[in-house]
């Protein structure tokens, strides 16, 4: 099924219902370290993304760290 | 050991903390990283792009450098806390470098957000190291509030300036109860060493390392300039007198 | 090998000059000259004193060590070129830093005399190290003289007021066609580096060491001062900023 | 024989007809490394100590290095 | 009138505000306010001592006079706020220096408490001047909370270093939006006019006229100072270079 | 009367010294030397040029201005003397200011030609005013040789850095048996004031005036300036202390 | 009648009413320009002192401008 | 009759054979203030101009004041 979700602040149309079906959908290994979800301004921990169900309208933040100061 | 800085308990293998953004190219990165002796190596946390994305710091940063994730950019307490809760997950570490951002052009802290954020974290178990402005009030307050350090600035972000208020830093330190690193505003090596001498414990740094033209051999003397300014510190220098005082004796001249 | 002090043609161990006065006792003054590193050592030349005399400097001061006899104390020509010729015969060298001081409050140079006397020294023969003004045009005149050095002063010889006017030293610096050692005025080791990052090629100090509450330490500190403001000149430091500049990138913030 | 001198400064009567014997008068052995001697402001070299004979009225300077700045 | 400082609407005679507290004694006091040329003049108020009391501020400063009462002494928003309002009821005036100490050592303010009263004093009519941080952040948020002024430190109040870090100072005035007045720090003239020549509205100042040995003649001596630095500041200095540029013509000079 | 700078027993009308070069037009340099309010006006002494020649300084510079001829682009004492006597005897003055310059880039004096032309314009029955290093040894030289005042440099000519050695300054003015006049290197007002503050008699400057925005305007606030800073030297500056001192009465605050 | 109030941070014992009452009972001009009052943490106007009255425990202050800075 | 001297650093040929022909002669009014002449290195005072002869090769300065710092 596909969902309606704000991710990484723009609306996208996914098809995933799961945290983990998300990343794989969108090309990030859920196994790479160094990956963070967060939905509705909340953090979803790494061991709940398998069972975390996605709603429609979401808005999920995707992050990874970067070169930083 | 005495001689380490300890932070929350931990002590560090250096007290220069480095930053890892603006380098001209990855290796440059890694061999400045290196030659800096730092432990602890500062990353952002930014949206992954949805087209895959390239080589994790985590993976070509080793595992003896301790990444400390900051929360630049972030204008509110909401953006950093949040910020901070995904460095954690994504880099299961407690520690966070608390940026909170005022003003676009000075990059000076929001001083309301910054401690409002600070408690947040605190209570929530990190070990936070805020920067903050050279002010003596906010940085006795970030202590209380339980901070493992104060971070503040000696000019803004990236100006190389070096210290502007060095009687802040003075005062700042004299009073500290948690270790003072001085954050943002080094240019060169003698900022580094004056700030040490002014009694920082440390001093973390970036663009003047990074932007230099030969950023590797810049790292060694920053490294250096913290050695050297603390060993200064600790040996006790002369005090400045108004009027020369001759070294060599002043008796058994000839001719005289 | 490029990165050695070159003087008169030879290569020095070390960018730092140090004096052997001033400190509580003998070791503590042979453990700091080691810690610092330095290979040129200065030494006043006095009247020896009738009733026999202990233990000579030559001794204790390891061969590997260059002894550098000064002036010190003399305010004429006549005084410093004889005593330059003393301590040539004495201790077997032509190196002399010439000092012929114009005024005891002060400790400033004489500009004339200093002059009268290096054309005297260098014409026979001597390596001429004066100790000057932070005076462009006595500096080069000086180096047009045939001095193989010239050694402004940062500040009155033992205030410990670092440098005083960083442009003149700069400017020498920039145009000087022989060495130019900082001397005199530098108190603590961020004052070191500066010296180096405005371009000098070595700095010479005494009082900083030998009067610091821990002169071992000191030495050291100031072994890595010079290192460090050397690396920070080598490396091309950032220009300062009037305003700030981020370090972490600016896309990708969360809440954005 | 005895000479009066001006010796470092001061007015002396030595018993020494040489700065050799001057040296060895006043306790400096000549062997001994760091020692200058200076008559009437010309430096005699170490060299031509045991044959340079002091004439009464001589200002004489004898100097060896000390700690310096 | 374009010349004039103008605060919440109001034009003022001088561009320099002094203090009325520590001088030898009343006659001086009234001498050096009539020296100064100040219009506004400074206040505190204080519990009446219950035993009568001596005459009052109000009568010996003339109605030309215009008191500005602060709350010096106070370290929470509650007091500053009644402090304020007791002010309003004994001097029938709506204006306010807001001062809120965070800490007695450095007298410098309490930002979060500060910024609560400002809002407070602000929604209930006053106008607000306050003493705040050399920080743009906290001043642009005093701005925009309808602050009339903001009134950022030089240095620590009555320490008479001056302005400690004048590249904060240079921003804050670049970019407010109500005028910057200096206050705290200003130790002697030269010092005002620096203030001014940064682009600040005025100078506050109490301790550098009343403690120096002639108050008096500082004060005439401070209100030049301010003149000086605004004209300064207008008439647009010349910029700083490098190297030297002659003044005399070069050309025609003799024996060329 | 005290309060007049007193050259060579003539008290002036000012302690501000202007010149007349580098202005927009005559008019803006007429009026910026009324505008000073100077006594004494720098001109230099030039070839003229042979087909005839506009209208002449003398006449357009009132009588009430006294004309002080330089000797500006000489580089040896007898270039110099030459000059001095041309001088005498075109301006029917005995006053001279000296310069004699070591090195067109940083225009500083050659000390050695400088006291040669001292010794014998002062024998020849001029009065001296020499522009020399702020080195106050060399300034001691000339007040020796009967110089009426001694002009140190406080940054290179027309550069605008203000003092760039207050101390050197501080110290000269200290000890010096004639008046000490800043000459060369102010940039603004405060560092005009700053130098009357460091015990200068007076202040010589050009291009700062002539060469800002608005001449006029730059010229009364050197005028200014130069009062405040007489004024606060005269006062009697409160020392610099580290820490904050209240001003305010600490007892009777409300709540307490 | 007689109260006991905290006046001026101290405990008081008072014979007066009124604010108005208070002010002349402690030697202070009531018409005297510059002085002002509170109550409880709230300011009681100038031109309520007459009929203001003050309760046994009332904190209250009075102040007046001194020299500041 | 004519001279060729240096005049103000140039090899010139003059018609003048003293000061005060050679001012007029290059138009400067010796009654003019402000002026000033050197010949070979001497300065020749205002009131000797008239009677002061020239020499052929005479090193000559004619100077006056202008705007300077």
């Amino acid at each position: 099924m596909s969902l309606t979700v704000r991710l990484n602040g723009k609306s996208e149309t996914i098809e995933a219902a799961t945290v983990t079906e998300l990343l794989m959908a969108t090309g990030v290994d859920p196994a790479r370290r160094g990956v963070a979800v967060a939905v509705n301004g909340e953090v979803v921990p790494r061991k709940s993304w398998p069972e975390f169900r996605l709603n429609p309208g979401a808005d999920i933040e995707i992050v990874r760290p970067l070169q930083g100061g | 050991m005495s001689d380490r800085l300890v932070t929350a308990g931990l002590p560090l293998r250096s007290r220069l903390l480095v930053g890892s953004a603006g380098y001209p190219n990855q290796q440059v990165m890694l061999d400045s990283i290196a030659a800096s002796g730092a432990e602890v190596v500062t990353v952002a946390i930014r949206r992954i792009s949805l087209q895959g994305y390239s080589e994790s710091l985590i993976d070509v940063l080793g595992s003896d450098i301790r990444l400390l994730p900051n929360t630049a950019g972030c204008s509110t307490a909401r953006d950093a806390v949040l910020t901070a809760k995904l460095a954690r997950d994504a880099l299961e570490t407690s520690w966070i470098k608390l940026e909170v951002i005022g003003d676009r052009e000075s990059l000076y802290p929001d001083v309301e957000e910054m401690l409002k954020a600070a408690a947040e974290l605190v209570t929530d178990g990190f070990i936070v190291l805020p920067y903050c402005n050279d002010d003596p009030v906010t940085c006795r307050k970030l202590a209380d509030l339980g901070c493992a350090t104060v971070m503040p600035l000696g000019a803004p972000i990236g100006s190389g300036q070096g210290i502007r208020n060095p009687g802040a830093i003075e005062t700042i330190c004299a009073r500290s109860s948690v270790p003072v690193i001085l954050d943002a505003g080094v240019g060169t090596a003698s900022d580094a060493a004056f700030a040490m001498e002014l009694g920082c414990a440390g001093v973390l740094l970036n663009t003047a390392i990074a932007k230099s033209r030969s950023p590797v051999v810049m790292a060694a003397a920053m490294r250096a300039a913290v050695d050297a300014g603390y060993g200064a510190r600790k040996a006790g220098r002369i005090p400045k007198r108004d009027y020369a005082e001759p070294s060599s004796p002043q008796m058994g001249l000839i001719g005289s």
